[in-house]
């Protein structure tokens, strides 16, 4: 563990840097770290993708089970987000139900997901208003070094779009096994990008040291047409609307980029 | 329970279906002051919302452990009676109801003078008892109410107000029916003097194009907000002075 | 916040003017704080109802939904009551699960309604040992300035007499709505009368500061009929058998002061 | 699993299902110092009902913040075995079971002399192995002896009793049967010295004069119990001194 | 209470008469405290058992309830075994979710119960994949002297010995009761063997100072035949291979006697 | 989801399902010190098991009062990931995922200088990302890197292997299939150093004899297991020679 001191020393260089353009990594500021990506990481399940982002880490696995649709959309499957901050991936995560964070993160890549309609949940009904599909993403972040959302994001889309389903028929209201399986169908890929607003000025991709001296945090997240379909502010500080709009702009751009990384696989 | 058939939700003449046009808020009715044993409170009507704000504190920190050496900690409970949506909330808190919480909190911190009172906390507790759409706007302008009315200092008040996007019109403070079935709804949170946008969501679908009008739309809402609040924060000084000279 | 030592002289001159048959607000050993009913205050609730009594204030809202009768009572419909203590309503109350006290408060105002058969649970049935309507009353403290038994029977009886449920024909088990409203049929009218044992002396309706004094509580529920349907002592002391049949008196005749007043609503 | 069928509770001359008259108790035993950890501890079984009662105490207070600072803290937790009950019970507290807990902890506190041990607590733990109508009053005549075990200093004991109203008749000490298929049950907690009632509830409907009379009933069951539980510490002192002499 | 001092220097003894192989109650090392069974003595529960080792008391009761099978096991019966560390056992137990303690106490007495095939699951099934019989194994700790493993293991296998199911058939899809009543049939006879390593020496059935001053701690369950169904190792030491294998025969025969006592009831 | 017949898992020449013969172990990749913020780690892939173990410590303990005077705290949280088995696994710890973090902790405290460290907790979190039969083992194999990679001071490393039974033979290193449908699975640790075994659970029906032959060849296990994990570690430094080289 870093000393208090050296950390409060770093984070100071840090503002000092941003507001010259600069970045302690030698990142532009809009610069994300290097992105490895890789899928089928883990066998068990349906689909799943590891990511990592400089030294941020996150494995995304999905499970899909039949269950009950919810009573106020029978046609519809059912898409669970839910993300586990593990105590091995940063020495402030405590073991334990899901902190506030731990819920935002799920919340905002469930948005992402749900509101580009990556998934088109009628396609998961089985038998309206008693059997439908259920989506289990699971996100799971191993190392913590800065912008879980973003590196999450990518690892849910990049899972699903890994995810296989097996074949089946419905008899007399039972699912029948065939063999064989399906891609589970994606039919959008959002992608968030992730700002800190250090000093007055927007830096893309935060690193843990970046977002331990950031004032605000602004999520962006698009869909494969550029469309804006998720967003979310964190943090105490606060953002213009000239900042906001700007961000919307590299927002955009950044994840075309990412986009291709992604879905390429 | 039955649910209601969907129906046009805006008419060739850009009326909505509770009769307003697409730049127009929803009444809103604001009080102060409202609660005996809080240190501060208010009380919001918007649309059918009611939503009730209490504030403790500045007060010593439970547990312990949790002080901040040079500033308050800002604790927000953001909470849905079982009786104020269609299908009954069950009291322990979802996972919304935790996420609203922890963005209303980053929302006012910015307007608050919260290195005037290191080691202590300040405590808000959002009762929403109907909702109607826009709640955690809502809530935010009857927090920043309840704060002032705690005495709390504070740079300014925080005016929150959504748009969204229905039936392909961009319009302003969606209620419950046009939040569930049009296409976005953005909430903003905006403090005034600042000129600071404290709180950003958005679930829905828009062009870079709709998101900037829909940001200037919101923020228009705030503006008509904020002298309501002021209003209101008048009204209860006002009625105190009239009370002490009786 | 009032300092302690003004609370504690304040305690001492409650205890002395109850001694003397005087109470610090001027009301007399019997009397209650004013009562405000209103009924109607949440559309999104089958019913509901606010009281302010004196500055103690509830909110009651009822909602009724479908499902599954218990096992050992197939026929009959499901009655749940709910006590909340926000912690808008007092410094004391905390948020988190229930604590005794919202419990016991629950459970008083349970037995009053269970017990007078104010609500007919068999007309509650809909297909025995499959469907049968569930009753919520949730108990909603907003300010808590003592006595809130009382406050909060009489909101929950006002609620579930303003309750409409909306009409309905069942059709091969479904259940299916019809346009219209029926309201629930209320058969009972309890009423809670609670009293405070103040330097062995009984007084009605204690507010805050009168609880924070009093050896012990005691709450007699009578129905419409003059019946006791449900009792409850409270607090560290004790009463004797004459107070109790005293207090069960006085109850009944304050009951159905009460009683006139949230029926007509 | 299967339920027996209603049949008459009370026959034509008064009897009961279980034989008793109308003012009589059902057969109770009593044991103190059954336990070898607990400071203190008592048995009791009443009819069907079998419970058992430790006590630990005075001891530290845990977390300390609950100490208070003029006296012992009584703490109490009333618990039902799984298998004590015809469907099983989860091991979770119930509801019911938070109640009574609270209700027994506030009939037996008027007894001790709590001033004795401030900033300490005293812990009891009722657990009910099986149950059959009337297991508050049984706790608290076995928690009172269990308490005196431990050696806290009380003003005396405390006995409880209920009584009833089945079939139209007034009932002492109702069973399982009649307290599910009777009209009221009054469940009376009574410190003799004192001629203080400190648990009275009821469930049922009865008028102002049955009432009375059930009040009464209870007291007077309360009187016959007392000296059982006089004998049962009596007769464990006895034993004690025999196994010192030895 | 004891003193800790006083306390301390028994554990020194008791250490010290077990490497010359004595114990401090005057057992040998491989005797166990006298053994006291009971069955039936919970009238409410469909079977029940209570044991006294020394002044370790355990009780035990089943229940009997009609759920639904595991998804994966559709026409086996139900086995669970919950354990409870009642408060009044031991100052070092507190009321609240199950301890670390209560659960390893449970699994290992499920594990004897179901590895050795005591129950025959198969038996318990109504209806394949929709209604099969729950056995529920309460095992209650009423005083905690020592050696809760294997008292709680005979409590157990006396209290499904003592268990008597209601008649049933099934009539479509439901089950109706018939008159009487049949033993649960019970196939084997789980025993379990507990060891303590104090010394480098294994003692059986260590009371509660021996646990306090132990090493290790082993349990081994053997069957009607002799064979091993279930082991545990517990504490914070370690055993030698040879330490295990005299183990198991020790267990094998002391079992043996054990068995005879609970079977015969 | 879809569930796999049951096939002759031994056939005729004692070869498995998954081609190895019966004394063979799985395939084992280990590696140290893969994660960043903990201050040690390591990486287990044993047949389709993929474990990450993380350590924390010494450090201060929280809360306070669990401090023990003359040794450190060891605490261990042993969790599979919801994706790591067939059927999804709800994230809140199951009862066997307790008792495994205990017996886990026992098995590693003896090989560790627990009483260098009073007052402090050393903190062990295991995630199992893919199951696929003796998980506890491949957990401590990798769990005791992990420690030394951490630079905690331990007498030596714990190696752990399971053998059972399957269709009558006894086998080495049972996975998913074999474990689930065999006739027992028996899980050893063993510290080479003191010749010990820290950890000893079975599941299944076993003689004797083949109870010895069971212990000794999870012992044989543990031995082959053993070089491979001072080797990881030695990687582990030569790589961080180079890097402090270059």
């Amino acid at each position: 563990m870093k000393s208090p001191i050296i950390i409060r020393v770093k984070q100071k260089q840090i503002a000092q840097l941003v507001s010259h353009g600069k970045r302690l990594d030698g990142r532009g500021l809009t610069d994300y770290r290097e992105l490895q990506l890789e899928t089928g990481v883990v066998g068990r399940a349906e689909g799943s993708a590891r990511v990592r982002l400089g030294k941020t880490e996150v494995l995304v696995g999905i499970k899909i089970e039949v269950g009950k649709p919810f009573a106020d959309v029978p046609n519809k499957g059912v898409l669970t987000v839910n993300a586990e901050l593990t105590a091995l991936a940063s020495p402030s995560f405590a073991p334990g139900p899901p902190s506030e964070n731990a819920i935002e993160l799920a919340r905002v890549v469930d948005r992402g997901i749900r509101e580009s309609k990556a998934i088109v949940l009628e396609e998961l009904c089985v038998e309206p208003g008693k059997k439908v599909f259920i989506v289990f993403v699971d996100v799971y972040i191993l190392n913590h070094d800065g912008n879980l959302i973003d590196a999450s994001a990518m690892a849910a889309l990049a899972a699903l779009i890994n995810t296989k389903m097996f074949n089946y028929e419905v008899k007399e209201g039972e699912i029948k096994v065939k063999p064989g399986y399906t891609p589970l169908p994606v039919k959008n890929y959002p992608i968030a990008v992730t700002f800190a607003k250090i000093n007055d000025k927007l830096i893309v991709d935060p690193w843990l040291e970046e977002e331990q001296v950031m004032d605000a945090r602004l999520t962006i997240t698009t869909d494969k047409d550029g469309n804006i379909c998720a967003l979310q502010k964190g943090g105490y500080g606060y953002f213009t609307t000239q900042q906001i709009l700007e961000a919307a702009k590299i927002a955009k751009n950044k994840a075309e980029e990412l986009r291709k990384r992604v879905v390429k696989g | 329970m039955p649910k209601k058939k969907t129906k046009k939700l805006i008419d060739k003449n850009g009326v909505r279906i509770d009769g307003r046009e697409l730049n127009k808020l929803r009444p809103i009715k604001l009080e102060v002051g409202i609660l005996d044993n809080a240190d501060g409170s208010a009380y919001i009507e918007q649309g059918k919302n009611k939503i009730l704000v209490g504030v403790y504190g500045p007060k010593e920190v439970h547990p312990k452990h949790l002080a901040i050496s040079d500033r308050a900690l800002l604790r927000c409970r953001y909470h849905m009676a079982p009786f104020s949506v269609q299908e009954r909330k069950s009291p322990a808190p979802s996972r919304r109801e935790r996420e609203l919480s922890k963005v209303i909190k980053e929302a006012l911190q910015p307007a608050i003078f919260v290195k005037y009172y290191p080691r202590t906390s300040i405590e808000l507790f959002i009762e929403v008892l109907q909702a109607d759409g826009g709640t955690r706007c809502a809530s935010l302008t009857a927090a920043s109410l309840a704060l002032a009315d705690a005495g709390i200092p504070m740079r300014d008040l925080v005016a929150a107000c959504a748009a969204g996007k229905v039936e392909g019109h961009l319009a302003l403070d969606l209620n419950d029916t046009e939040d569930k079935e049009g296409e976005a709804d953005l909430p903003v949170a905006w403090i005034p003097t600042l000129n600071a946008v404290t709180l950003l969501q958005m679930d829905g679908k828009v062009t870079l194009e709709e998101f900037e009008q829909l940001v200037n739309m919101a923020i228009e809402g705030c503006k008509q907000i904020y002298p309501l609040q002021k209003e209101a924060l008048k009204a209860k000084y006002i009625a105190v002075k009239e009370e002490v000279k009786e």
